[in-house]
């Protein structure tokens, strides 16, 4: 029986979309503190108005992130929420889950939380929604011991890495995302649960330049599948494919009758580099200038594939617009192999190089990209070790504005105005 | 066993970090992992994706509110355990993925899902509109401009044709987050559903001194809005800060380096939509997503604003583009001009960069395209 | 007889292009101080650095600009230059000259100056090059009394406005460059002989979007000619294109064999807005997806010509790097109407509009184009009563950083604290 | 008759304006202005224009230096008197422009320039190398970091066929501006040759304070590198300014406004290519030339290294471009890490934008060619 009307979230159960409300009134009734929480986003969507408070640093001994402290604004009339802190529990690379293991979390909840959760976080956590401080070290006992199971990241430190599902479920991953997630999420455990970065920094793994988990939009440090040589094309699909006898795009443009395929507008002419033609009946492509957008393979899956030699694109600095405006990831390194064989030793190479130049220089909530953007992309470059290319930029400079080193300029800085003004009368 | 609050230090584990995806995949895909040839979009939400060991693994992908109750994860749970050998995944928009190794199994999953009434819609692949990612609005967060799940259930209640059909010209990803701080990738999405604030903060001298380093709140502020400032509270001179108002532009980090300055209001909050953003590097770049609306209101429980906004965008977008076109590939092949003709927005200074790098949005050449805009030029 | 050796410059006297030293040798047996500049440019050859000094304030009375003060730093080797002022003398619209004026021009250099002269300095003015400060006086009498001629402009006013040949020679000149040139600097000479601006001001005009005086890249306010109507079509002439009667480009192109001309290749897969086709054997044009760009014009000359409905649009803020970079002028009326009937009163609106305000703002040595930068664009717009609108830019904004006014936002900014506070607690 | 310096003001004519073009206008010109119809380039250099009265203007353009003296102006007045009734005029450009009335005459004029040696080349239309624009350099300006007459006379020899000639893909417009300032249209030319300093102002302490406005030289500079200081001249002690040399970047503006800090320098100074701007609007909107190489030395007279990286760039590009696409177009098609290949042009740091917008330029996508830039990371 509901605690307190709620009038207006109660007009959002009707509609086709699944219904949260719904949803938080059967979970209610088993858990009635979840009606405080229908209570409060009622009285929130009556006054237009959150009622939470700022949050409050609570958290696990040892530990400076994983826990985000919330208390409301009216706990008297909400007593249930009065705490209301999420935990972000790590999830598992690509949030693949057995039952088992959903199961055993949904009971721990149960135990020592609120019943909701989100899954997912944005940045890839499990979310669990609401609990008092007090349950806080028995929940993470319960998750370690029982589980075998940690919490992800909040504060100035690593956020739980995040991967698309790369070779598990797609075809063209270019790398295992999923296992060079995980392997650098356990080699950063430090970093992630001891705050000691000027802000919060961010790895996610696409498995190609699809990038299906927004890598380039929203994380410092971005890498993302490609490859270095040709991409693979099977003639004979082509054929079928121009024969209408496989659908265009996987099939993802089967709801509408946009026509016969024409291999020629749908893949040739949209191709951006213009690098492919039909020649004899067969695709071509100039994989010399082909930029590996992935539009083509897209289109034609059963015909085209990446090459063979794959490995990633590294791009760097992304983040949302506090402060300076959002940033997308700026390409760094071109190509790096990503392997389990070196442990991913170029990429821990990279992220300790940055770290360390970062954890230096970087001033409080600073993000590694807009320290990119203060010292400058060449300085950059030379503090990652990485000679300069034409890659590294949308187009060269257009002001004339050089800085240039004393090293660089013959002769020196050092001039005697005295000997200048010998030559040259005032 | 369990925690003992009187040795709080005893047998902790720690750093133990997330738990080895390995041990929760499905056979079907542990074994065909890296082996992948091809997939199709049979219908939508249900995808095969075949290996060259001859395996085919087939997904059915249902919605979620992604605020869920551990009763509905059991439910999915159950659901798994039924029809998928006790695995299932998430995608990383939110949406729930139940995969088998046969054919035949794929249309009892399906049956089952169409049975729990609408908590599992099937749909959310190819050129279509996909769940919204959003954030935590009045749930939870303390800075919301809006909330976060009531906007989503009333945007896909009014596209879910959309969710459960692959009708557009491309793929259209939708994202909401509540405030300036975009947690999420709103800031890169073909429409972004964007909580925005607009009256500047609130100085609460009484608590800033206690609650608040004041030299951070100064330092917070972007545009230098904030100065140090003394006040009388209780008969004595305190330190506090004033707000140089119209230097305000309602980004909010003083509020969260400081919580003596609020901003949150009922009538000053509400929404922006942008658009026209994208994250692939398919075809084009990367895109930002651009201002288009600057403020609808916030209208509870429903947003019939937003709504109409959104679904405006999308039919007009959908009616117009080319296949393959991305919501910003489309508007800058027809120019920005044309698509707010053709969606009928009204144009405002608000959409017109004045912040750090504006110069590079201005239009330095004479081309353009005549619209409705310019007829007190040509009239 | 050479009064210097001059060995490097020499050097310059061989090779097709003309020889600017051979012409000045070839002055300086009639007027001897050009060896004098033969001579310290001889030493900047040697030295690799100008020998000018810093340049002085000299001006005739009453001006405040047209002239540049210059003095050697090695007067003692080279007399003849110790002074060495230009004269910027404001040309005719478009520089067409009888060989009279020019004549009497030479006549009076010849007297008062060098002899030597730059046809013309880069705003566009006749730049007459060195003199002694006693012969500026002279010179400005007879050139105002004899010639009937006038300084152009230098330092902070008005400077020189420029403008393409436009209707006198060119077919595509949507309204009269010459004349809205020449008008516009008669009305305005006092801002450009009297310094009262906060840095200089450029005015230039072109006829059509092919913009021939670079006017888009290097003026404060920019007048470029247009259309609102249809581009006209010869379909008659279309066919002579493409039968291949009519050379292409205006027969730009003929040095090389580019093979036949091929109308879809070359202008409609050009076009930058796809919106032209073949039909029936005839070009078709959407123009209302046109931007007037000018290329399929320029390309078949005698088959397309702009519409009848001529004007202009007016970008403003071109100017150099110095400080912030170099702008290009930014689209602010997309259309009006340019004709001597009503005294060009739209151009002279905006004009005094922009200088009203910027005379009052803007800082010392900031370009209108700098303030307008500093204001941002819409506060500009507010400013020159012009109601923003998508034309005025490339692309919406992308960060969400809106400076919303108290007046746009209900309830105003006012708040109580306290009251907020019984609301919600902290 | 004439300046009486004694009554200065006596008689005294101000602000007559410049003459009014109606007067200096060819009766051919005059009679058809505004009814032109059509025009073709009839062999480089010539020109014909044909108006709707059935009239047909003939040009002949041909090179000048700029840098005249009044006897060559005179020599160009008497071919003007020769052969087209007195009239003449200069492009935006530099070049002259004779203009007769009917197609008999224009032979003779062409045979007449001709016969002068090389001192009229006849050319600089249409899809070629048109006359270099540029500025004073050490000819009369105090701030130069190159000449401006010698570098043009230079590369103009070397390239002296495409003036003459139409076998570019499309225009080339060429530039050069002796500093920073860059008085002209440098910053959105197919190529530019710009003067650069690279050596901080030095500050000359005796005379700072008596010549310059300190507070003002202090204002001047865009990045801050100019502090209030003191100095000892002559025992006593001086108010003058101090230059953080690692944050100057060389523009100059520091010794515009004050003369006591010059920065020229015989190995600092040189020349620095960008390449890829336009300014008109045909097919794409106006671009800036970027920077391409950041420094070649000055080494006069004939500036070799100079010389040949403009005729390398001119010449891949002639023979790499499609029809009407300028060298900015070019390169953006094929990428700039293309462009550099091909050109053989190595790329250094200084290309990449630490400047204002310098984000805008950074490559954020995974899209690139590879190049023998990357070749270390692929082998
Ligand atoms: C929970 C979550 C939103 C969600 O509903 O999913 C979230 C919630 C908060 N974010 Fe976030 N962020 C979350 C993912 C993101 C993302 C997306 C991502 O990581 O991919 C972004 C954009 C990417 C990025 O990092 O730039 C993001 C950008 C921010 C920012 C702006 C950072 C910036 O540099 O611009 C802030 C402001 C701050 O740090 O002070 C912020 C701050 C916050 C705070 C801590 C509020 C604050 O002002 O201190 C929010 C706490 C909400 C609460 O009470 O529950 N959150 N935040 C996401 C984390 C869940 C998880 O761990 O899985
Ligand atoms: C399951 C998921 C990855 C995961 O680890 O969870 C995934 C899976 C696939 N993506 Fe994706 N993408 C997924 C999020 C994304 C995202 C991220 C996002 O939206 O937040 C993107 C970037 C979106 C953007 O650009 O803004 C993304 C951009 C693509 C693209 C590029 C489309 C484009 O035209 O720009 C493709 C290729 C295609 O669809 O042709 C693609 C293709 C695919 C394929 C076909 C890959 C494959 O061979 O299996 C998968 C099925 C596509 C489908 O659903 O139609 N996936 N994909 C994600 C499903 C999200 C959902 O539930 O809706
Ligand atoms: C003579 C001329 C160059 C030439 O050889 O043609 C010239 C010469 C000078 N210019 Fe210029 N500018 C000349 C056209 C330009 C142009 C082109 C134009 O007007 O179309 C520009 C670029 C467009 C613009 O205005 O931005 C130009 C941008 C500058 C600048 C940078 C202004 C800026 O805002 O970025 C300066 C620096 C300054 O004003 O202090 C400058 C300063 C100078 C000074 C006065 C030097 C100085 O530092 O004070 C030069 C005097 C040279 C001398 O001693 O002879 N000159 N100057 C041009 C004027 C001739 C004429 O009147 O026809
Ligand atoms: C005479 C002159 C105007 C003047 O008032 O003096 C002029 C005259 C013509 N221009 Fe121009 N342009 C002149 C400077 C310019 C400039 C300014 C500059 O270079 O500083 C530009 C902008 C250059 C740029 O974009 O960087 C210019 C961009 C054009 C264009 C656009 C070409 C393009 O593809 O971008 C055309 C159209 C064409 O050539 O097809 C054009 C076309 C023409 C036509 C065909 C117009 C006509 O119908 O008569 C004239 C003869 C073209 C020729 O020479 O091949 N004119 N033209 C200038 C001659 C300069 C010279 O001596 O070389
Ligand atoms: S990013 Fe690429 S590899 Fe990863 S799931 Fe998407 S399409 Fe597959
Ligand atoms: S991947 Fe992209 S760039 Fe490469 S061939 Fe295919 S469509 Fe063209
Ligand atoms: S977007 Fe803002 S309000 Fe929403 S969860 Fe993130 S920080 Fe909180
Ligand atoms: S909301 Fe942002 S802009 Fe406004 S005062 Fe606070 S920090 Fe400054
Ligand atoms: S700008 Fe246009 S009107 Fe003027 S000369 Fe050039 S082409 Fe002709
Ligand atoms: S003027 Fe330009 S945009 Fe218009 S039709 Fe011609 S080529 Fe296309
Ligand atoms: S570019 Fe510089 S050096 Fe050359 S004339 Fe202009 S101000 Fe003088
Ligand atoms: S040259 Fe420019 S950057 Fe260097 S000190 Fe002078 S003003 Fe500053």
């Amino acid at each position: 029986m509901p605690k307190h009307a709620t009038p207006l979230l109660d007009q959002l159960e009707s509609g086709p979309w699944p219904s949260f409300v719904s949803d938080m009134k059967r979970q209610a009734e088993k858990k009635p503190e979840v009606w405080d929480i229908l209570g409060q986003l009622e009285l929130s969507y009556h006054d237009r108005i959150t009622h939470w408070k700022h949050g409050g640093i609570v958290g696990v001994f040892g530990y400076g992130g994983g826990i985000v402290g919330r208390y409301s604004d009216v706990p008297k009339q909400f007593p249930g929420v009065e705490h209301f802190h999420t935990i972000r529990v790590n999830q598992p690379s690509s949030k693949y889950y057995s039952t088992e293991n959903l199961r055993a979390i949904c009971n721990l909840w149960e135990k020592w939380g609120s019943g909701m959760t989100n899954m997912h976080g944005s940045t890839g956590d499990i979310i669990l929604l609401g609990t008092k401080t007090e349950n806080l070290e028995p929940f993470f006992w319960d998750l370690t011991h029982e589980l075998g199971q940690d919490l992800g990241g909040s504060g100035s430190n690593l956020r739980s890495p995040a991967c698309c599902l790369g070779q598990s479920r797609c075809e063209w991953a270019c790398y295992d995302t999923q296992e060079a997630c995980h392997q650098l999420t356990v080699k950063y455990q430090d970093e992630l649960h001891r705050p000691a970065f000027p802000y919060k920094f961010k790895f996610k793994f696409s498995g190609c330049p699809n990038d299906c988990v927004a890598a380039i939009a929203r994380s410092d440090f971005a890498v993302i599948g490609t490859w270095k040589d040709d991409i693979r094309i099977d003639q004979a699909a082509v054929k079928e494919y121009i024969a209408g006898n496989y659908p265009s795009n996987g099939g993802a443009h089967s709801g509408r009758d946009w026509g016969k395929f024409d291999i020629k507008k749908e893949v040739i002419d949209l191709c951006p580099t213009q690098c492919m033609w039909m020649e004899g009946g067969e695709l071509k492509i100039d994989n010399s200038e082909c930029t590996r957008c992935m539009h083509c393979i897209n289109v034609m899956p059963r015909a085209l594939r990446p090459g063979k030699e794959m490995g990633a694109t590294v791009c760097m600095g992304a983040k949302a617009p506090i402060l300076e405006g959002a940033q997308f990831a700026t390409l760094i390194i071109p190509f790096v192999k990503v392997t389990k064989e070196n442990e991913f030793q170029d990429l821990v190479d990279l992220i300790e190089k940055a770290w360390d130049w970062w954890m230096e220089v970087g001033k409080n909530r600073e993000r590694i990209g807009e320290a990119m953007q203060r010292v400058g992309l060449p300085a950059f470059l030379e503090i990652m070790d990485v000679k300069p290319m034409p890659q590294h930029v949308r187009e060269p400079r257009s002001n004339p504005y050089v800085f240039w080193k004393e090293e660089e300029v013959e002769g020196g800085w050092e001039r005697d105005i005295k000997e200048f003004r010998r030559r040259h009368a005032m | 066993m369990g925690y003992d609050p009187k040795n709080p230090m005893e047998g902790r584990i720690t750093d133990l970090g997330p738990q080895y995806y390995g041990k929760h995949l499905p056979p079907i895909i542990a074994n065909n992992k890296g082996k992948w040839l091809y997939h199709e979009i049979l219908q939508p939400g249900v995808l095969v994706h075949v290996s060259e060991t001859g395996d085919e693994c087939y997904t059915v992908r249902a919605a979620t509110c992604r605020l869920i109750s551990i009763e509905l994860i059991r439910e999915i749970c159950d659901i798994a355990d039924k029809h998928c050998g006790g695995f299932l995944r998430f995608t990383t928009r939110n949406n729930v993925e139940f995969m088998v190794d046969s054919k035949d199994k794929v249309q009892p999953l399906i049956d089952d899902l169409k049975s729990r009434g609408n908590k599992f819609p099937i749909g959310g692949t190819g050129a279509g509109v996909t769940n919204i990612v959003h954030t935590q609005g009045w749930v939870h967060c303390h800075t919301p401009a809006t909330d976060a799940s009531g906007p989503v259930k009333c945007v896909m209640d009014e596209l879910f044709e959309h969710f459960t059909s692959m009708k557009m010209p491309a793929q259209v990803r939708i994202a909401l987050a509540c405030c300036l701080n975009m947690c999420g990738a709103v800031h890169a999405s073909d429409i972004a559903i964007l909580g925005v604030h607009r009256k500047p903060p609130m100085v609460d001298d009484e608590r800033i001194g206690p609650v608040c380093e004041i030299p951070l709140a100064i330092a917070a502020c972007p545009t230098g809005a904030i100065k140090p400032s003394k006040a009388v509270v209780d008969g004595k001179e305190v330190k506090t800060v004033v707000v140089n108002n119209p230097r305000c532009m309602f980004c909010g980090n003083c509020y969260t380096m400081c919580p003596a300055m609020p901003l949150s209001d009922p009538e000053g909050d509400g929404i922006a939509i942008l658009v026209g953003g994208k994250v692939s590097n398919s075809k084009s770049a990367p895109k930002f997503s651009k201002l288009v609306i600057p403020f609808l209101p916030n209208t509870p429980p429903r947003w019939p604003e937003t709504v109409a906004a959104v679904k405006n965008i999308v039919e007009t977008y959908a009616k117009d583009a080319k296949k393959y076109e991305r919501i910003g590939e489309w508007a800058e092949r027809i120019g920005w001009e044309k698509f707010f003709e053709k969606c009928d927005i009204p144009f405002t200074d608000k959409s017109i960069d004045d912040y750090r790098l504006a110069y590079d949005t201005w239009r330095t050449t004479t081309q353009f395209k005549y619209t409705k805009a310019t007829a007190q030029y040509t009239e």
